[in-house]
């Protein structure tokens, strides 16, 4: 029988550069829910048991360390936990298909700022919201989870194009630290 | 007036008073036997072979700016033939023969020059379908050189060979490729059909088209109204504006691509050098700029000028392939309306109008198409049929299917 | 020289440079041009054609004349203008443009030749003999032309892009940009303040002056110094704002690193995208040139420049200088040099009504009408009324006026308005959606002026964002602006319009002459306004010589357009981090690091990187490799990686109608866990892609792309979905990323396979089941791409390496192991399997033979432009396998044994080629006219580029094992 | 250049995929003729002014959207879901 050993992306690396620290975060399972036409009831049944329902666009919910983050029209991302049984929405496993990285500190804002085409003034990107958007030329899902901390979930087979940016960003910051932009 | 190196020395020991002017500047007649609507690289090279090969010159360019003010004038100034597909192949074969022929026809030195265009191919695929277009080039009688990663390295050293996000496989070699100046050839062709009789009538606009029981009797301008016989639109980048007063909706869709030059530099770059992952081409100008582009920014627009994401990709394709023009420095960017037809392809053809024909599609390679464009349009004029290197230049083709989709794209308009 | 008591620099801090090999010094604060004045050197360069010598015109990016190299370690940068860039300790820099030395440029032969050189002259010559162009004429040409050397070198340095937001973008920090900037960041707007130059201020740092009672330079501080405390307002020093684009989006240029030495992850420059809804333009005016007689000579400079230098650089350009203006403004440089103790020769103003009330020489009514001295000024040729005289002088300071910098406003194409009082362009407003053009960019020449309408701009703007701003002005300067224009002083000699492209009035004349009337015609006849400095000096001068000598006023003559960006941007700069990966991200697989373990050189499949084959020792070549792989497979057991492909999880009552519906052939009969190949046209009736799809439910299908159409499908069915049946029961995402996916093939594959289920599954062909690997989900195909018994695993990605390298322990011990790409491509062209080698964009489905597979039953995408008449018949190349004896060749063309080869004798051409250890003979795939038609017939096949020319035999495209035995074993 | 996603708000123009005009909308009928299929696939009004034509918002919610704006000054007038699209389907266009 063989032994499957499970591996993440970056193997949990982090890093610190100019008190912004970047790290492969380990979120637990993701789990897409699409809501069929006509589903939106029974889907919103079947979250109940989280004690969560669907978000707004834009945004995520959170309890007791679950998120359900709205991911599209109708669709959202379970993450921490198995999804519940539900009517009404299609689940489809996403959990291998996306690494997560977790970017906090002083300066993350400026780091970001040099890799997403986001509005990230407070007011434009409160906490507790979530973005479609990209990571220079990687499609992102990143989630504001403080002033100055960040979840971005990048595909998986990109992880290391995504570290390598971040990583060459966050260099860059710190290197012009110090100086008022 | 004949231009020559004598005649630059001599009126230079008398103070250049001799010169006299390129063109006319005439008023429009009341009737004309052809009248072309566009003064730009195609509708002055269809007027100069109407005169010249055909002998017709009784004709009016109309031109609602300055000749040559459309994407004649605001082009990357390639000249190639390298087309694979039968029916583009010859077109573009007989094109480049008498872009090597046009100083001397002319009199007129458009410095088209010869300096090889590479194109570069970064995997086994893409080497196979380069090798597959360098064989139908020669089997249309032009050159091809197929080089390996040492010979375009032999030719191209500053290329990142190392630390490019797509290797260099290889590339194929056009010798025959290269550049000219793009506003010398409106200029050339305008003063050889001035010199011939026709007519250049500038800030002179169309704003309709007279037609009669499905035949053609001429065009309203605003210079007043202009009987003729026949009428040729050749507009690209407002064909549809300009079929549209036919009552014709045309299988084009217009966008905008950008091109950027650099400040002038001494010389780095000798050929012409296309980088197909990256979307990106680059030549040097007898004055010193890099002359450079990507792709469409790929929305329709009439706006001539460009937005920035397509920018940056340009420069980021450029700064992957050769890092070394990195401290070259962007000094101006311009956008050109592009007729983008629905498998990449122009259309020279009549239209169901009689006497109303049609020169427009060229997509975003219409400058290295002037020559034979005029060529083949002026002929499709003069005699009714389609001239045999643009006889599949068909205006019906996507509806019957028989298409020359060069990149394979499809019909979505933006992607050839 | 240095002028004691005047200027900004920090004369605590001194520094040492190299301009042409020698060591000057400077202090902080200044740029290369001023320190090079400070240290009398004035010739800085030599001109574009005629290699003239030149010396600094201007204080700013405008500069067309003192363009030099910065040599860095590796890189030089070249076209730099010393108006810009600062010194700093170590900073080296080099003249230009020059053949032997700046003082001894053998080019300056060219000079000589002018008359011969005039506009357009290489139009007229150099066509015969023909040859000689491209051999002779050209490369001296070439040689000649350009301005600074890029070294050839990877430009190594470091460079970033950055977005920003803001409420109000205020561009220019001068009086107006300053006042702007309060007034909207008083109100609590959020504002980017960006200013070019390295110091806030703009004129107000050259000009002196007071506002609202305290010196012009301490009220600018003061003010920058509020902004910086206001959390909501972002000051951007050394940031130019290039261009302007659609919906508020501008591009800015920050030199982040140019002014001090380079330190490692430092950017050289940042390019910002800077998005603002409201924006002010308060970047002032320009003052242009007068075109007399040789006004082109180093010393000769902008009057406002020398006022630059002197006030804020502690720089006089000369010992003795002259003023030559048409203004009662640019009056205040000669008084300002008086002031400091320079002399000032005389002032010669044109207006016959000038004032006087300078202490030195005023000649009203006069013209300077031609200048002395050939690397340097000494003196200039006054005429006022019949008389004529000299002046020795080593500095003329001159001004015709000033030209609001409207540049911006014309980067959507709007089109500037001629203003007779300036006789300037001013801004057409509105040009810019939310741009408003204040203080001297709009015509507004005064200090209160500017502050005035920077403040009423950012006013309007406060009130359209909702929020509430006060009102509240200082007093300055209001003197009304009065001139008299002046473009051209006629006399013996050329005069310069462009000074960096060396177009005189000669020569726009004569493109008049010979018919180039047209604005645009004129400039490209004589390349006006083309050079690094786009016109920024020359444009409207050239432009009223042209308008005079075609008998046009300015107006009627219009004008040509300003397009970005507004100072030069380096391609670096603006394609930051788009080298390697940063250009496109790489997709790696699971099994990456296990096949490089096995030292399998990694090729590119789209952004993927994919195994090429794996060596062993004793294996020369690839070729040897793939071989055996090949054997591998086809007689016990080969695994490959092929999670690459595309994966479509779809779910819903719809389901398998959305399938029907994009598939030429049905799915909605499929039955459970079942597999079906399935081919899927564009719109236009051409083949767009093919693969598998799979039931794994009721409502639950699971459909494979090609790897290279994952994206493209994915945005397809998107698209099909959204416009056609959005209210259909059916949702899908993409779980290519999710899962890790094996091909396990050849006559071992089942005991292998077996070897690791927790219970063994007899699946047959074209069958789809759960698995549970070591207490793992997965799944498994019975599915093949090789046309042996083929089954394909997937587990969830987290487990992709350790299942891969597991896979390989257990194949080898079978006498298999892995496959490469190149395997896979030889084992699939023996099959007669396309890729997209085949299914090129021209494809249609009866190319392929599988027309039939187009159901009548139902539509689908692509159904009736299939039928077009174009798409079918006997023309169309369709596909035949071909086999040779001889090595044969991708990319050949197709011809009849015999007949010549010509476009025109064109059968068809080859798409995939392969050397087949299986069949013991070189396999291709290609497209043939009429090819079903012509099996069993000979074909040549001619490959000029690889220089094969081989005689084919025309086969069915399915080479091994035809009748699928060993597929179904 | 930024569009507005009805669902994720501003953004950057290049987050998104063009296609076309609003013509591949429009889908004939099974059985409708080739020329009503030549005018779906390749005729266009191509106009100089205001337009509506299909975006994808590839890199943010992959809703298709459908624009409407001017093609001369880019000019947006209004942005909505092809998915939920209320407009008034253009007439099938006689030709």
């Amino acid at each position: 029988m063989p032994e499957l050993i499970a591996k993440s992306a970056l193997d949990g690396k982090s890093l610190t550069l100019g008190g912004v620290t970047l790290a492969e975060a380990t979120v637990g399972p993701i789990h897409s829910v699409a809501v069929f036409p006509g589903g939106a009831k029974s889907t919103a049944k079947g979250l109940k048991s989280l004690g969560l329902a669907m978000p707004a666009p834009n945004s995520f919910v959170e309890k007791d360390g679950v998120r359900l983050v709205w991911t599209g029209r109708d669709q959202a991302f379970l993450v921490g936990v198995m999804p519940p049984d539900l009517d009404g929405a299609a689940i489809t496993d996403q959990s291998d298909g996306w690494t997560v990285l977790s970017l906090a500190g002083g300066a993350a804002v400026d780091v970001l700022a040099r890799l997403v085409p986001l509005d990230l003034r407070p007011a434009a990107f409160p906490v507790g919201q979530v973005r479609r958007s990209q990571v220079n030329h990687m499609n992102a899902v990143i989630l504001r989870t403080a002033e100055a901390a960040f979840e971005i979930m990048v595909f998986r087979s990109m992880a290391r194009t995504a570290w390598h940016e971040m990583e060459s960003t966050l260099q860059m910051v710190a290197a012009r630290a110090g100086k008022k932009i | 007036m004949r231009y020559s190196g004598l005649k630059v020395i001599t009126e230079g020991l008398f103070g250049n008073k001799g010169w006299t002017p390129a063109w006319r500047d005439p008023a429009p007649k009341a009737e004309y036997d052809v009248v072309i609507i566009g003064g730009g690289g195609h509708g002055l090279s269809t007027a100069y072979y109407l005169a010249k090969n055909h002998g017709i010159t009784n004709v009016a360019v109309l031109e609602k700016g300055y000749l040559g003010g459309g994407n004649v004038g605001r082009n990357t100034t390639i000249v190639r033939a390298n087309y694979f597909l039968p029916g583009n192949s010859e077109f573009y074969s007989h094109s480049m023969k008498l872009w090597e022929g046009m100083e001397a026809d002319l009199n007129y030195n458009v410095m088209h020059s010869q300096r090889g265009l590479i194109n570069l191919f970064h995997s086994d695929g893409q080497r196979d379908a380069f090798v597959r277009r360098g064989n139908a080039m020669i089997n249309q009688g032009d050159d091809a050189i197929l080089l390996d990663r040492d010979g375009v390295r032999e030719l191209l050293p500053y290329l990142d060979y190392d630390n490019t996000r797509f290797p260099i496989y290889g590339g194929l070699l056009h010798p025959r490729g290269g550049s000219a100046r793009h506003d010398a050839v409106a200029w050339g062709y305008a003063r050889g059909a001035d010199q011939r009789g026709v007519d250049l009538i500038q800030n002179c606009e169309v704003t309709g088209i007279d037609v009669e029981g499905g035949v053609v009797k001429g065009v309203q301008t605003t210079r007043g109204a202009i009987r003729a016989k026949k009428v040729a639109i050749i507009v690209a980048g407002r064909s549809s504006q300009v079929a549209a007063m036919a009552g014709m909706r045309l299988p084009i869709e217009s966008h905008i691509l950008q091109a950027f030059v650099s400040e002038g530099l001494k010389p780095v770059i000798n050929h012409v050098i296309s980088f197909g992952m990256g979307h990106f081409y680059i030549s040097q100008s007898d004055k010193g700029g890099l002359v450079f582009g990507g792709d469409l920014d790929f929305y329709a627009s009439y706006a001539a000028r460009g937005n920035l994401p397509m920018v940056e990709h340009v420069m980021e394709a450029g700064m992957t392939l050769m890092p070394m023009i990195g401290r070259a420095k962007v000094l101006r960017s311009w956008g050109g309306i592009m007729d983008m037809s629905p498998d990449g392809s122009p259309v020279i053809d009549k239209t169901h109008i009689e006497g109303l024909l049609l020169d427009c599609g060229w997509n975003y390679g219409g400058f290295k198409a002037v020559p034979a464009s005029g060529w083949c349009m002026a002929h499709l004029m003069a005699t009714g049929n389609s001239h045999e290197y643009a006889s599949k230049f068909r205006l019906d083709r996507f509806a019957t299917g028989h298409l020359l989709d060069e990149e394979g794209t499809g019909s979505q308009h933006n992607l050839h | 020289m240095r002028v004691e008591g005047k200027g900004l620099i920090d004369r605590t801090k001194p520094v040492r440079f190299r301009f042409d090999g020698r060591e000057y010094a400077g202090y902080k604060g200044d740029t290369l041009a001023s320190a090079l004045l400070a240290n009398d050197v004035r010739l800085v360069g030599r001109s574009f054609k005629y290699h003239r010598p030149r010396g600094v015109l201007t204080a700013g990016s405008e500069e067309p004349n003192a363009l030099v190299e910065v040599v860095g370690a590796k890189n030089q940068t070249p076209n730099v203008r010393a108006t810009m860039q600062e010194v700093f300790e170590g900073l080296v820099t080099q003249s230009q443009n020059r053949m032997g030395s700046l003082r001894f440029d053998l080019l300056a032969v060219n000079d000589y030749l002018s008359p011969f050189l005039s506009a357009g002259f290489y139009y007229k010559t150099f066509m015969w003999p023909r040859a000689f162009w491209e051999k002779l004429y050209e490369p001296i040409i070439r040689r000649a032309a350009g301005l600074g050397s890029l070294s050839g070198a990877h430009d190594e340095g470091t460079y970033e892009k950055a977005f920003a937001f803001c409420d109000v973008l205020v561009i220019g920090s001068g009086p107006a940009g300053l006042m702007a900037a309060l007034t909207a960041g008083r109100a609590g707007a959020d504002v980017i303040l960006a200013e070019e130059s390295h110091a806030f201020g703009g004129r107000l740092l050259s000009e002196g002056g007071t506002i609202g009672g305290m010196p012009a330079a301490d009220w600018a501080a003061q003010a920058v110094a509020e902004l910086q405390a206001m959390p909501n307002v972002r000051l951007m020093l050394r940031t130019a704002v290039t261009g302007a684009y659609d919906h508020g989006t501008y591009g800015a240029l920050e030199r982040v690193g140019l002014h001090k030495p380079a330190r490692p992850n430092l950017p050289r420059e940042c390019f910002w995208r800077i998005v603002a809804p409201h924006a002010v333009l308060a970047c002032g005016a320009l003052e242009r040139p007068i075109a007399f007689p040789d006004n082109d000579r180093p010393g000769i400079m902008m009057a406002s420049a020398v006022r630059t230098y002197l006030n804020r650089y502690g720089v006089s350009p000369g010992k003795r200088v002259t003023l030559f203006t048409n203004t009662d403004a640019a009056r205040a440089t000669a008084r300002d040099l008086i002031a400091a103790g320079v002399q000032v020769a005389a002032i010669i103003d044109p207006r016959p009504d000038a004032f006087s009330v300078e202490d030195c020489p005023v000649h009203a009514g006069a013209e300077v009408i031609g200048t002395r001295g050939r690397l340097g000024l000494s003196g200039v040729t006054v005429r006022k009324g019949a008389e004529t005289f000299e002046i020795e002088t080593d500095c003329l300071a001159m001004s015709g006026g000033w030209n609001p910098t409207i540049h911006l406003t014309c980067h959507m194409n709007g089109r500037p308005r001629w203003n007779e009082e300036l006789a300037a362009f001013v801004p057409m407003e509105g040009a810019v959606p939310g741009l408003v053009a204040v203080g001297a960019a709009n015509g507004t020449m005064s200090t209160y002026g500017a502050l005035a309408t920077g403040q009423a701009a950012a006013l309007q703007m406060v009130s359209a964002l909702g929020r509430k701003a006060e009102a509240d002005l200082p007093e300055a300067e209001d003197a009304p602006y009065r001139l008299q224009a002046i473009w051209a002083v006629e006399g013996n000699g050329r005069a310069w319009l462009d000074f960096a492209n060396d177009v005189t009035t000669k020569d726009v004349k004569l493109a008049a002459q010979e018919g180039y009337r047209s604005v645009e015609h004129m400039k490209r006849y004589t390349t006006q306004g083309m050079a690094p400095d786009q016109g920024k000096s020359s444009n409207v001068g050239a432009l009223a010589v042209l308008a005079d000598a075609t008998g046009r006023g300015i107006p009627e003559t219009g004008t040509t357009t300003f397009r970005p960006p507004y100072t030069p941007v380096s391609v670096a700069a603006m394609g930051a981090g788009g080298r390697a990966e940063g250009f496109a991200p790489q997709r790696f697989l699971t099994s990456d690091q296990a096949s490089r373990d096995r030292h399998a050189p990694m090729i590119e499949a789209g952004l993927w990187y994919r195994p090429s084959y794996f060596p062993k020792p004793g294996e020369p070549t690839w070729r040897e490799a793939c071989d055996r792989e090949v054997t591998m497979v086809r007689q016990s057991v080969g695994i490959a990686d092929v999670s690459t492909l595309g994966k479509i999880d779809i779910q819903g009552k719809d389901a398998g109608r959305f399938l029907d519906f994009l598939y030429t052939n049905t799915f909605s009969n499929l039955g459970l866990g079942k597999v079906r190949y399935g081919l899927m046209l564009r719109e236009d009736g051409l083949v767009l892609d093919d693969g598998t799809s799979a039931r794994l439910g009721e409502n639950h299908y699971l459909m494979t792309t090609t790897t290279a159409a994952a994206g493209l499908v994915m945005r397809h069915m998107d698209f099909v979905h959204q416009a056609f049946c959005a209210d259909w029961d059916v949702r899908f995402i993409s779980v290519t990323e999710s899962w890790a996916q094996f091909a396990v093939a050849g006559p071992k594959a089942r005991a292998l396979v077996n070897s690791f289920l927790e219970t063994p599954v007899d699946l047959p062909f074209m069958g789809v089941a759960r698995v549970r690997i070591g207490g793992v989900d997965g799944r498994l195909f019975r599915i093949s791409f090789s046309g042996e018994e083929g089954y394909e695993l997937a587990v969830p990605t987290r487990y992709g390496e350790a299942l891969f390298r597991d896979l390989l322990a257990r194949a080898e011990t079978l006498g298999g192991g892995p496959y490469g790409m190149e395997a896979l491509n030889v084992l699939r062209i023996e099959k007669g399997f396309i890729t997209h080698s085949e299914i090129h964009g021209r494809i249609s489905a009866h190319d392929i033979g599988m027309e039939k597979m187009i159901s009548a039953k139902k539509d689908c995408i692509g159904k009736t432009a299939a039928t077009r008449p174009g798409l079918w018949g006997p023309d169309r190349e369709q596909l035949v396998g071909l086999k040779a004896a001889a090595q044969i060749s991708a990319g050949a063309h197709l011809f009849r044994p015999g007949t010549e080869i010509h476009r025109e004798t064109d059968q068809g051409y080859v798409t995939s080629v392969c050397w087949s250890p299986t069949v013991g003979a070189w396999l291709g795939l290609g497209f043939l006219k009429d090819g079903r038609a012509r099996l069993g017939e000979k074909i040549r096949l001619v490959d000029h580029l690889r220089g094969l020319d081989v005689i084919c035999e025309v086969c069915h495209p399915v080479f091994h094992d035809p009748e699928g035995e060993k597929l179904r074993a | 250049m930024r569009l507005t996603c009805p669902l994720c708000g501003e953004r950057d123009r290049r987050e998104f995929y063009y296609y076309g005009a609003e013509d591949y909308l429009h889908r004939p009928a099974e059985g409708a003729s080739l020329a009503e299929w030549d005018n779906y696939l390749h005729l266009r009004d191509n106009p100089a002014g205001m337009t509506k034509d299909l975006w994808y918002h590839e890199a943010g919610c992959s809703q298709w959207l459908l624009v409407t704006r001017n093609t001369v000054t880019h000019a947006i007038a209004g942005v909505e879901l092809v998915a939920e699209r209320k407009t008034e389907q253009k007439a099938g266009r006689a030709k």
